[in-house]
């Protein structure tokens, strides 16, 4: 399945054929169809679609952060060997020690009820090793140096809604990192904040995986910021992967037409064009899909796209869920 | 930009409380008073009974200040409050204080047990509610409030009265203390502080013995309410993003349930509790009048049946300036779990 | 007004949830009870001016299915028609508390400044009274009277409408719709009423149906003050409240009206936490 | 292209009184905006655009300064026929629209309280608005419920032009959407100003946004405008380095776009801004501040009335981008 | 009648009882969480000792010339003395006074006091004390005070001797005195605070309030009006105590029903003096250790018609309520675990009492000439509704109140039934226009004399009490009440209140319905003659709780 890819690391996260559907109250409904996406230690992946498209949900299914009752569920989530679908143990067990995770709003996700100090400690103490409250300490502020905190005791003390996005944020990847996790699943890391903050995370998490050694998952909907950050791009549409490859040729040679028309969609900063964007809307998702999702919207569909595409490889790791892609010769 | 912990936030905070209570206080005092004299009947002939003469009836109506304006009865009033003065109860003839002083402690003694019941149950039933949102021990929980809710208060105390003390005879029917015990040395008037500070360990395990019933039965339809609140306000908490971000931290299930998302789902509760407690001193006659608690619910009741003009009015005061302390008393409690409260600033 | 496509999937939503589903059964069953009770009651006449004291006391049998009271009367009879009583209180008391909770809440809520401070002290005033004493200092002015006990206890109810609306509006009007309709110049009545108070709607409805299960039960304590309904009209409140004096002999007097209101209570909670689920996801 | 300003903001000024501080959101700003031009006002969160869009709008009154929208001056209190001549499109289309209301009723309320037409005439309005937006006029039953991200700022700019307003305020009108909408909403507001005339003052912080719909730019920095000119003279050669920063930051999806550079570390650029000082706000973050910095504030200046900005030592551009002007 | 403890009974009873206490023990540790520890458990079933616990309604001051209701009598009459007390059957007897004589003319009164009483402070009693009661009473014109409106003048003829003149002849005057507490004068002139009453301050208002100021065989040690009133024997009383007296007695206020019946059956409760509902005395009866008594204090049940209201202004109407009512169906709800809580009622004047007609025919019911009645009347078929009120705390009337409502449906007549607590039940008839057509309520004897209970009842100018809620104003009856209490022969007293009862029964103020009997339940170690002993009991609102004359075994 892999050979078309050079092999450079393991497998840290292996996700195959995953699919996912929840229990609404309006019935059931489908968020993921058949995902395959793989992690390989130290690398920077990125998951890039728009909203509704489940890469949220992917990245809360890897944690085992979604309510189990009612979702459904098939396929298999592998982290380094071990099964994590269906073993909610399993996931929490690696939870903040193997696999951390940044969220999209800093400030909503720390508990404002508690100081930072009182967040930190908690997870430092998930780390395993038994800290002296001097060690902890010790620790915690030499996390937040590192995210170039010049003053972690204010910090320390402060509560999130003290504290400004940008700052929080960087608390949060401190915490993430502190325990040093094998991956780090970024979901939309500073989408709320301005674009220069935004910069600023990007930079940190990168120095910081490099230091570390940590694989990131990256979750976006911001292609400029995929481009600049990740090694590997996966794109998805409506619950399926539709696209994947190096970050280079998704921006340069795109295969997919959903791709190529979202990268149309970016006002260009050169040029005052008018982006295109794409017509229709997404596919309801109480009803069942067939064949090729992005179908009713492309203006490239024929017949032969109602029947299921799967990827098809194209060149250096590039793959594509097309009928028009032609595998290289 | 850090904003340093200021005391100063937390004195400004509970100076705005105060003050908004005392406006309270004003008002009630305002609406009770014109209420009570609105009544019909003539206290004074009610309380000489009929065989007193027209003479007799206006003196006793002079000596109130009956037939003074309504402004200037109201002056007088305050004068008197201010020094804890409610003048003459007309039903017992002793000063209102001096009854007050037997049964608010009592009724306050009450009310604040069954308002910790109400709490610690309550908060418990919610959060297991909560946690298991949907599943069995959420229906039991929520079957458990809804029964407790289905009764009016005073029927559980028949009920528990009849379960635990005429069947099992477990816990004493009536008082607040066995006949053959010394009440403690008067400090606070609750029994069972005033003997925890007097050490005399035996009185408090016999005062709280007589405490159980009426309590557990004051707080019943209450407890429901906070169970069902604090469901609410932790399912809420659940699908904040601070608690995904706690679950993606690693933090136990547990301890995110007693502690990371128990707290902020505190702060309505609490609230809440803060209403509660004139439900609690009001509905605390029914349940009084079941266990002969000797307690000022009672007291009031009696006074407005018998229009003891004086003594209602001093009731009214005292259940509204209680009502303003306990709900200044949890705002500042919120305001120590809520740290937002205790450092932002008003904006 | 035609049932939009919202109203059809809110039903559906609705009908997803078990428990809401026996809610709005138990509910249906009684209010149809209690309408019919002439028709449904096994002893229509029991409700009414009617002694049998050879028949009194007996417990639960095949003739009496919930046995009868000290005065030879039917208590499941009496039940019957005692929802229906329990269900005009309930009307009654909620009639009047809604309307003018929600009016100050709106008011309060929306106009901020002054007139919220002074809305919400008055509404801390009421909330501050004793809500018996205030019922019988009401009742004191006039003649006991049920309707007037049910005004004096809409009195103390509105406040806590007038709360909650508050609590909405303050976060309604921040919402996008209200700004616009304010800059486009729309009168504040109009705001409050056509933009806020239909987003108030399903918590005051759900709010609602909670509260009529603890109207009934304070009718109980309304007649052990002597305020409930006149007798011989059934009342559960007062049923249990006399029955009461029977325990633990003639349990079944309590213990059945009890049950009643129980089942009233149980029914319009369900009604309520359903509600409450479909509206929350919608809105 | 110089006609009568249509919106004119004088010195304006807007404080806020906080608990134990007082916030100076905007500090001192004029700005000029023409008939049928479109001016944007950039910046980051707390820069103060948002507070200006609110004085513009009127829903919150100018501390000092005047506001004047032709030849009348706007005030926080308004009559409604100068309220019909602004309208507002908000940032969230998911709160802009009321969700217990039809989207007849919301499109049609504008009329309503202006008095404009009888039932039929403003039912023919809200289905011409309705296609005007590119929406089908069988949406007008519906509830906002069913409808995505996209169609509901559809909906919120037929509402806002309900009343033929001359100015329309778009208050970060795309940041919401997703990209691929995001493109259809720039198409469908640029195609309404050339039919309709209208004039947008927009707010945003999104610069690429910026690019596509706007002709002037107006950067915003901690409640002062630091630099404004035309669009192309600021993206190919911003005289502020805040400007210069912000267009630097911007992630982009090809080289071609990657044109302006950060020339000083950007660590450096970060650093958190100074409270209450006395010269220039941006000074901790500049590494070009000589010492008149550190206690003048800068003004509003430039060579030429067309670009102006707000710095002592402005960074110096070859001036090949002025040539271009005029936007195709 | 056994006064020792049953010891096999409550070996039986402890048998069942200790499983299902086993299982409810489990569910107090986990349902109440109320982790006791073992040893408090039963604590609370001590002896009960020489303790008489007795059931009473709200008690608001202890001042014995105050009030009027029954509480407040039986504290009367166990703290305090009294010249004379009413003797069994009716009558007086001495007590203060050992004896009295009359003038001819029957306007003087002189008594002889006793000379070896003493005040509970140790003071002597003697004839001031008696004087400055009567001043007292008369001064505050409280309570019974107009029994001694008729006084012109008091004196002490001497520290044992006092005599008091009449303004007019009174026969009833002697058994007034059965409501002249004798306070301790010294004692009350020193505690006096400042008032209105010149000299005198307030009377001692606020000091006899809750304290003791008395020579009776039991002494105020605490009263508490919320909770319980508590007394104590009086070891140096002149009348003695019964040897088994209790040392303690303590009346509890305001208990509910089954809180009374779980007291008595736990034996933390010895006697019920408030009524309770019949089911719950059966119960009580059946309870091993407890039997039942018969409170006989000449007191009656009617259902009072206001004679100002229409439409029972109209005679023709009363007497068709009169003749509607259901007595059979009374006669049912008399019989409480066999024992009678009342027998059917001859007219206005209680058994037991001078001028009762023991010839008089009981009601009985009589559709037909019913009808008649209402036919004559001038409302003919379109007779109003009637509104009728009871008193809500007395558990068993709503049961009279709806046979009432029943009984009248068959006539056509529609009664609206309202209950209404005690104090706005006494407001509620103040006024002739306030009170409602029928008002069910227990009516009796105040004094010893019957002139107390018909003057109060039926007099033109008596004081809208709960007596006279049927406002009579007939200038026959007047003359006749006024007339008896010129008459001071015995005999001749009693044949015309027997003429003047026949008189008030034909204007049907009331619907007579029983001569109540209050059933009351008590520990079987305590024994109380004046109610389990016909012979002993006194026709007197409160007469029969004279705890000196009880007696308390151990319990068990």
């Amino acid at each position: 399945m892999s050979s078309t890819r050079p092999v450079e690391a393991p497998d840290l996260l292996a996700i195959s054929n995953l699919s996912l559907g929840f229990s609404t109250l309006d019935g059931p409904v489908r968020v993921l169809r058949g995902i395959d996406l793989t992690v390989r230690a130290q690398e920077k992946v990125a998951l890039v679609g728009e909203s509704g498209s489940g890469k949220s949900v992917t990245a809360r299914a890897i944690m085992g952060l979604l309510p189990e009752r009612r979702t459904m569920a098939s396929g298999s989530i592998r982290f380094a060997g071990r099964e994590l679908l269906g073993r909610p143990a399993e996931a929490e067990a690696l939870r903040g020690r193997e696999i951390s995770m940044i969220f999209q709003d800093p400030t909503a996700s720390l508990n404002p009820f508690f100081s930072i100090r009182q967040q930190f400690r908690t997870v430092i103490a998930r780390g395993g090793a038994r800290h002296s409250a001097e060690a902890a300490e010790q620790r915690m502020r030499q996390a937040l140096r590192d995210v170039s905190i010049p003053d972690p005791e204010r910090v320390l003390g402060s509560y999130s809604f003290q504290l400004s996005g940008g700052l929080n944020q960087r608390v949060m990847i401190a915490m993430a990192l502190v325990n040093t996790p094998k991956l780090l699943i970024a979901d939309e890391p500073g989408t709320a904040l301005d674009v220069t903050v935004q910069e600023q995370t990007l930079r940190m998490m990168r120095r910081l995986s490099q230091q570390n050694g940590t694989a990131i998952l990256f979750i976006s909907h911001n292609l400029g910021v995929v481009r600049q950050f990740a090694d590997r791009v996966y794109v998805m549409y409506a619950g399926a992967l539709v696209e994947e490859g190096p970050v280079q040729r998704i921006f340069t040679a795109p295969l997919h037409p959903y791709t190529r028309a979202l990268l149309a969609s970016v006002p260009r900063l050169a040029r005052p064009t008018i982006p295109t964007g794409i017509e229709g809307s997404l596919p309801d998702r109480l009803k069942p899909i067939q064949g090729c999702a992005f179908r009713p919207r492309c203006s490239l569909s024929i017949s032969a796209c109602a029947s299921e595409v799967a990827l098809v490889a194209g060149a250096e790791g590039h793959r594509a869920a097309c009928v028009h892609v032609v595998p290289p010769a | 930009m850090i904003r340093r912990v200021r005391l100063a936030n937390v004195a400004a905070f509970l100076a705005a409380r105060v003050g908004a209570g005392l406006l309270v206080v004003f008002g009630v005092s305002v609406l009770i008073f014109v209420l009570a004299r609105a009544m019909p009947g003539d206290p004074a002939r009610l309380a000489l009974g009929p065989a007193a003469t027209a003479a007799q009836v206006e003196r006793l109506r002079a000596d109130m200040g009956l037939d003074e304006p309504l402004l200037y009865q109201y002056v007088t009033f305050v004068a008197g409050a201010l020094r804890l003065d409610f003048g003459t109860s007309l039903f017992t003839n002793r000063p209102v204080i001096a009854d007050l002083a037997y049964g608010f402690p009592a009724s306050l003694e009450l009310a604040l047990a069954a308002g910790m019941v109400m709490t610690i149950f309550g908060i418990l039933l919610g959060a297991v509610s909560a946690r298991f949102q949907n599943r069995w021990p959420d229906n039991v929980s929520r079957i458990l409030s809804l029964i407790a809710v289905a009764m009016p208060n005073f029927v559980w105390a028949l009920i528990l009265m009849l379960l635990f003390a005429y069947w099992a005879e477990l816990l004493p029917v009536s008082g607040r203390l066995s006949e053959r015990l010394q009440a403690p040395p008067f400090v606070t008037g609750l029994v069972t502080v005033d003997a925890v500070l007097a050490g005399q360990w035996a009185t408090l395990g016999d005062a709280l013995r007589h405490l159980a019933l009426p309590a557990v039965s004051l707080s019943l339809p209450g407890l429901a309410q906070v169970a069902r609140l604090t469901r609410t306000n932790m399912v809420d908490v659940y699908a904040r993003p601070y608690t995904e971000f706690a679950r993606a931290y690693g933090f136990s299930e547990r301890e995110i349930s007693v502690k990371w998302a128990l707290r902020p789902a505190l702060i309505p509760t609490f609230t809440l509790l803060g209403m509660q407690i004139v439900a609690l001193l009001g509905n605390a006659f029914l349940v009084e009048t079941v266990f002969a608690w000797p307690g000022m619910a009672r007291y009031g009741v009696e006074a407005i049946l018998r229009k003891d003009l004086n003594a209602i009015v001093a009731v009214v005061m005292i259940v509204s300036v209680a009502f303003v302390v306990i709900n200044i008393a949890i705002d500042l409690c919120v305001s120590f779990i809520d740290p937002r409260i205790r450092l932002q600033s008003a904006r | 007004m035609t049932a939009s496509p919202e109203f059809w999937r809110a039903m559906r939503r609705y009908a997803q949830d078990p428990m809401a589903v026996l809610g709005a059964a138990i509910v249906a069953v009684l209010v149809l009870a209690a309408i019919l009770a002439e028709q449904v009651a096994p002893y229509p006449a029991h409700a009414g001016a009617f002694v049998d004291f050879v028949n009194a006391n007996r417990p639960p049998d095949a003739t009496y299915l919930l046995g009868t009271d000290g005065i030879g009367r039917d208590v499941l009879s009496r039940i019957i028609f005692g929802y229906r009583t329990s269900l005009v209180l309930g009307l009654t008391v909620l009639g009047i508390a809604v309307p003018l909770g929600t009016a100050a809440g709106l008011v309060g809520g929306y106009a901020g400044g002054r007139a919220e401070a002074v809305v919400m002290r008055i509404t801390d005033v009421f909330l501050a009274l004793p809500s018996l004493v205030l019922a019988m200092a009401i009742v004191g002015l006039f003649r006991p009277s049920q309707i007037l006990a049910m005004a004096a206890v809409a009195a103390v109810w509105w406040p806590w409408y007038a709360r909650l609306v508050h609590g909405m509006v303050r976060s309604i009007r921040l919402e996008g719709y209200v700004v616009s309709a304010r800059l486009i110049g729309a009168s504040p009545v109009r705001i409050m009423v056509g933009e806020i108070l239909p987003n108030c709607a399903p918590t005051i409805l759900t709010k609602f149906s909670l509260d009529m299960g603890l109207v009934i039960l304070l009718g109980a304590s309304l007649s052990f003050l002597g305020l409930g309904a006149p007798a011989p009209i059934p009342d559960l409140g007062t049923m249990v409240a006399d029955g009461a004096n029977y325990l633990p002999d003639q349990w079944w007097l309590s213990v059945t009206a009890g049950g009643a209101i129980f089942l009233a209570v149980l029914g319009f909670n369900l009604v309520g936490d359903g509600l409450r689920d479909v509206f929350d996801t919608t809105g | 292209m110089t006609g009568p300003a249509l919106l004119r903001v004088c010195n304006v000024t807007k404080r806020f009184k906080l608990a134990h501080a007082e916030l100076l959101a905007v500090d001192d700003v004029s700005l000029e905006v023409q008939k049928f031009d479109t001016l944007a006002i950039v910046g980051e969160s707390g820069s103060g655009k948002s507070t200006l869009a609110n004085l513009i709008v009127g829903s919150e009154g100018a501390s000092s300064g005047a506001i004047w929208l032709g030849d009348t001056e706007l005030g926080a209190r308004r009559d409604k026929a100068t309220r019909r001549r602004i309208a507002l499109v908000q940032q969230n289309p998911y709160s802009a629209l009321n969700p217990r209301k039809s989207i007849r009723a919301a499109i049609e309320l504008p009329m309503i309280v202006h008095g404009l037409g009888d039932r039929s005439a403003r039912r023919r309005k809200v289905d011409e608005l309705l296609r005007r937006v590119h929406l089908s006029p069988a949406l007008a039953a519906r509830r906002p419920l069913g409808l995505s991200g996209g169609e509901r700022q559809r909906v919120a700019i037929a509402r806002a032009l309900a009343t033929d307003p001359e100015l329309l305020v778009l208050d970060e009108p795309t940041s919401s959407l997703d990209v691929s909408v995001q493109a259809h909403i720039l198409a469908l507001l640029l195609e309404l100003q050339q039919e309709l005339g209208l004039t947008y003052l927009f707010i945003t912080h999104d610069l690429g946004v910026v690019r596509v719909l706007a002709r002037r730019v107006a950067v915003m920095y901690q409640g002062r405008v630091v630099e404004e000119g035309p669009v192309e003279a600021i993206f190919s050669a911003p005289r502020h380095r805040y400007t210069n920063l912000l267009l630097a930051s911007i992630p982009t999806v090809s080289d071609e776009d990657d044109g302006v550079k950060l020339d000083w570390p950007f660590e450096q650029a970060i650093a958190p801004p100074p409270e209450g000082a006395q010269g220039c706000a941006f000074r901790p973050r500049c590494p070009f501040a000589i010492a008149a910095c550190d206690t003048t504030r800068p003004a509003l200046l430039g060579e030429d009335a067309l670009h102006r900005h707000a710095c002592l030592a402005p960074s110096r551009r070859d001036t090949t981008a002025q040539g271009t002007g005029g936007i195709s | 009648m056994t006064q020792s403890p049953d010891r096999d009974l409550m070996v039986r009873l402890a048998g069942p009882r200790s499983t299902r206490r086993g299982a409810l023990m489990a569910l107090a540790g986990t349902g109440l969480g109320l982790a006791l520890p073992a040893g408090w458990r039963q604590a609370e079933a001590q002896p009960a000792g020489s303790t008489i616990r007795m059931t009473e309604s709200t008690l608001g001051e202890a001042d014995p010339h105050k009030p009027t209701d029954v509480p407040s009598s039986i504290l009367m009459f166990n703290l305090y003395d009294f010249l004379i007390r009413p003797a069994p059957g009716g009558g007086v007897s001495p007590s203060l006074a050992t004896s009295w004589e009359v003038s001819g003319d029957g306007l003087t009164y002189t008594f002889a006091l006793r000379d070896d009483v003493r005040f509970h402070d140790g003071k002597p009693f003697t004839s001031e004390d008696v004087v400055f009661s009567l001043r007292r009473m008369q001064t505050m014109r409280r309570g019974f005070a107009g029994l001694f409106e008729v006084i012109r003048s008091a004196e002490a003829l001497g520290p044992h001797r006092v005599r008091f003149v009449l303004a007019r002849n009174y026969a009833p005057f002697l058994a007034s005195f059965a409501r002249l507490a004798i306070v301790n004068s010294v004692l009350v002139r020193a505690n006096q605070a400042a008032g209105t009453f010149g000299e005198f301050g307030d009377y001692g208002q606020a000091f006899l309030s809750a304290k003791d100021g008395g020579s009776g065989p039991y002494v105020l040690t605490r009263h508490e009006a919320q909770q319980e009133t508590v007394m104590t024997k009086f070891a140096g009383h002149f009348m003695g105590h019964d040897p088994r007296a209790a040392e303690t007695v303590r009346l509890r206020f305001g208990l509910q029903p089954p809180t009374v019946r779980t007291m008595m059956t736990r034996r933390e409760l010895e006697l019920t003096r408030v009524s309770l509902p019949p089911e719950i005395l059966v119960a009580l009866a059946r309870t091993p250790g407890i039997s039942l008594g018969q409170d006989r204090a000449g007191s009656m049940f009617q259902f009072k018609l206001n004679m100002r209201r229409a439409p029972t202004d109209d005679v023709e109407v009363r007497r068709a309520i009169s003749l509607a009512f259901d007595y059979a169906g009374q006669a049912a709800l008399l019989d409480v675990a066999g024992v009678a809580a009342g027998i059917p009622s001859r007219g206005p004047i209680p058994s037991g009492v001078m001028g009762y007609d023991e010839a008089a025919p009981t009601g009985r019911r009589n559709l037909d000439a019913a009808k008649a009645a209402l036919a004559r009347s001038k409302y003919g078929a379109n007779v109003p509704p009637l509104d009728l009120i009871f008193v809500r705390e007395f558990a068993q009337v709503e049961r009279y109140a709806l046979l009432f409502q029943r009984s009248m449906a068959d006539i056509g007549l529609r009664v609206n039934v309202l209950p209404i607590p005690w104090a706005q039940y006494q407001q509620t008839i103040t006024t002739a226009e306030s009170t409602p057509n029928v008002c069910c309520i227990y009516v009796g004897l105040t004094t010893p004399d019957v002139d107390s209970l018909l003057w109060t009842s039926y007099h033109s100018t008596s004081p809208a009490t709960y007596f006279s809620a049927q406002w009579m104003n007939d200038p026959e009856v007047d003359r006749g009440l006024e007339a008896g209490r010129t008459i001071l022969n015995t005999e001749q007293r009693a044949a015309h209140y027997r003429a003047l009862g026949k008189r008030i029964a034909d204007l049907v103020p009331a619907v007579f319905c029983y001569d109540q009997i209050n059933v009351i339940a008590r520990q079987n170690y305590v024994s109380a003659p004046t109610l389990t002993d016909m012979r002993t009991s006194v026709p007197l609102l409160g007469g029969n709780y004279q705890f000196r004359t009880m007696g308390v075994g151990a319990p068990s």
